[in-house]
């Protein structure tokens, strides 16, 4: 295996989502991975968060002595609320989602198919027990769907999938997935590579994938 | 540094375009957004499809849009009053497009557009003229008629403070479809008295989170 | 024509409605003559008036040059709130009214029929233009819908009817009907008279009614 | 003179009866209404169908209330959680019935319930293993699944202030989903750390006007 090149940390993963989004956008970093995000998001320009437990413009945690147990995010995680941000219940929280009001969804995945299908929310497995939370609301419900996760799986298979293997959240929603080793645009052309990692070549990246790439040059 | 506040109405209601719908907040005089609507005049809009509780009354505001020939059609729950003469008189002319529905029909169906609903069995109205030719469902005993959501390109609404971020809280009864119809437009501009800074408005106490909001337009004085 | 009775007044009838209804219930006025009912509440009982621009806890009318254009109820009456009132906005406020949170809707009738059906909205005639409101909403939502009406139009013809000739507002919604003559409860064997004027007879009420009433002692 | 406050969460509590439907506020534990919680499990309910958005953390409140047997079902979004063992292991033994809903799902049923729809179409879960079985249909291009709503015979929110009259309002994101739980139930039992005099309440601020909320219990100090 080529090792001339480092994947990517989630803080440099994370840094290019930030980069990403412009002010004004209302955006919900789900649970893991994405809410790293909230990091690098720099302080001059005036972005949303959202979480779905009923807050919008969302802080950072709390100093040490001044969590507040009503004042938590969607992971259930101590956290702030920036001046002009404001409380709402459950079901304005998922109009906002549903509705189509969030510019931006960040997610985590255990899949993502060359269609954009989503899996992320179960394994399927005998042992295992369902839990959706908001996971397919936002899925369908963001006008953009991100994905951020690990090029691979733990055993080194491809988690960017010609087809689905596991229970599929959401139908055809994601618009860009952000890896360890790669930013990759889904369109209807296929999917198409707009970064890789340094030194990693195409052909490794392909070998890395289950489903056929497109360089971005050839686009 | 995001500011949604605009500098005129006619800056903020420019951005409509012929055709468009539009919901107007408003019930009687009561949440009017009578500023926007006189520049909504002066912009010479045509071909709008309104949505508003009522079509207006005396010669201002909603009624004098249409009296200026803006208007195509207008959904409403309450067209005929004693001073919507104007209205009337289009009306009887074959001049405006009506579709009349249920107030709290109508309520709904603009909620389920705001909120991604495809459609809602609702059981106001079954039975009756506004459900002829409508699909209905009879579930666990009760009759209910399938009601599609209402969207719009725009939404006129009158607040009563806002921040530049677009939250906004209301004045009394003057609530009524502000909140509503900001969720179910593209693009929603609300008419203010008084514009606050970040953080004047409690966060327990806003009514409708910026989100909804895109513009915001302070009325009175300079 | 006999002549040995009076029939109630406007005021006579808000009364007797306004003497049903208990403590602790939230009731809306229909527009017209239910809302002198308003007037007939008794101070000492918590009873809740829900006008669907957004009030509930609405109160009388204010004080001459107190009037607040943003403070109106459904017939657009200056209005006031009393403490302990609250606003919202219209969604709220017909979730409340259609999801049957409203104990008691006394709405105006053009005709009501033996079966509950009620005609409030439209007359029908090539001249009108048709206008709803909050009618059909109402009707429908109210767990109790009582009717507030003339036992007989100005031409003198019945108003309780076996079938409704004019555009219906809502199917079997009626429970009760106080007219300037008779109260007359609507159930499921019948139009039962409870009340009558002074000085008439049951057939004499009869004869004004285009349905077949019961007497209440048969009953 | 109306007075909604109760006594004690137990009096209040006391009117659940065996195999009742009992929607309970709270994401995770904000907005839990864990008094309320004890006080049913004091009072011995068996039976009930539970919908909450979680299973319960830990050995306290929604856990314990399953721990000691009273649930039969449970209706919720996200039932497993790094300490939620006590659910999954009734879960595992096949002791408790469990309905898995998208958590915005959940929200919309119990919105539909409150607000008398018979059914609403939603965009969520479509072509998933959670809409298996559900009716679908493609509207304007976009396909939904039909849910009907959630309606329950009780339901135990907690709240931050209330009155005699039950207006309520909540603290932070403890708010979730009281406001609209209280809508969908026939009789809302809300605790709230402060009884205020008729009129402390902001009219324009109330979250819960008193028509959703049927017992307010005073939680705290005595």
């Amino acid at each position: 295996m080529n090792t001339n090149y480092k994947p990517w940390t989630v803080d440099d993963i994370a840094q290019k989502v930030a980069a990403s989004i412009d002010e004004g956008m209302y955006v919900n970093l789900g649970i893991g991975q994405p809410t790293k995000i909230a990091d690098y998001l720099p302080d001059d320009k005036d972005v949303f968060l959202h979480s779905e437990n009923g807050l919008l413009g969302m802080g950072p945690a709390p100093d040490k002595g001044q969590e507040d147990g009503d004042l938590i995010n969607a992971g259930k995680q101590y956290v702030t609320l920036i001046k002009g941000g404001c409380y709402f219940h459950h079901g304005d929280s998922f109009a906002m989602i549903r509705g189509g009001h969030i510019d931006l969804c960040v997610l985590g995945a255990f899949e993502v198919a060359e269609n954009g299908d989503i899996a992320n929310w179960f394994l399927g497995r005998p042992q295992d027990i369902p839990a959706v939370g908001g996971a397919m609301d936002l899925a369908v419900g963001a006008k953009q769907v991100y994905v951020m996760m690990d090029h691979v799986s733990k055993k080194g298979e491809p988690k960017i999938v010609e087809k689905l293997s596991l229970p599929i959240t959401g139908k055809q929603c994601v618009n860009r997935v952000y890896t360890d080793l790669a930013v990759i645009e889904i369109t209807d052309a296929g999917l198409v590579v707009r970064e890789m990692v340094e030194g990693l070549s195409f052909d490794e990246l392909q070998a890395k994938t289950g489903a056929r790439l497109i360089q971005k040059s050839s686009v | 540094m995001l500011n949604k506040v605009k500098d005129s109405a006619l800056a903020a209601v420019s951005q409509i375009w012929d055709g468009s719908t539009v919901l107007i907040g408003g019930f009687g005089l009561a949440g009017q957004p009578t500023e926007l609507i006189d520049a909504l005049i002066e912009h010479k809009a045509r071909d709008l499809t309104i949505v508003s509780n009522n079509a207006g009354n005396g010669e201002t505001g909603l009624a004098l849009l249409l009296k200026e020939g803006c208007v195509k059609k207008i959904i409403c729950s309450f067209p005929r009053q004693h001073d919507s003469y104007i209205f009337d008189e289009l009306y009887r002319a074959g001049k405006i497009e009506l579709e009349v529905v249920p107030q709290g029909t109508l309520a709904a169906r603009i909620q389920a557009g705001g909120s991604g609903l495809g459609a809602i069995y609702t059981p106001t109205a079954y039975g009756t003229l506004l459900a002829e030719g409508k699909e209905t469902r009879t579930i666990d005993g009760i009759n209910y008629v399938l009601e599609y959501p209402i969207k719009a390109d725009f939404a006129l609404i009158k607040a009563y403070k806002g921040d530049r971020w677009g939250n906004l809280i209301y004045n009394k009864a003057a609530r009524n479809f502000g909140p509503i119809m900001a969720t179910a437009s593209s693009h929603t501009i609300a008419q203010v008295s008084e514009v606050v800074e970040l953080g004047e408005l409690d966060p327990e106490h806003i009514v409708t989170p910026g989100i909804f909001v895109h513009d915001v337009v302070k009325i009175g004085a300079e």
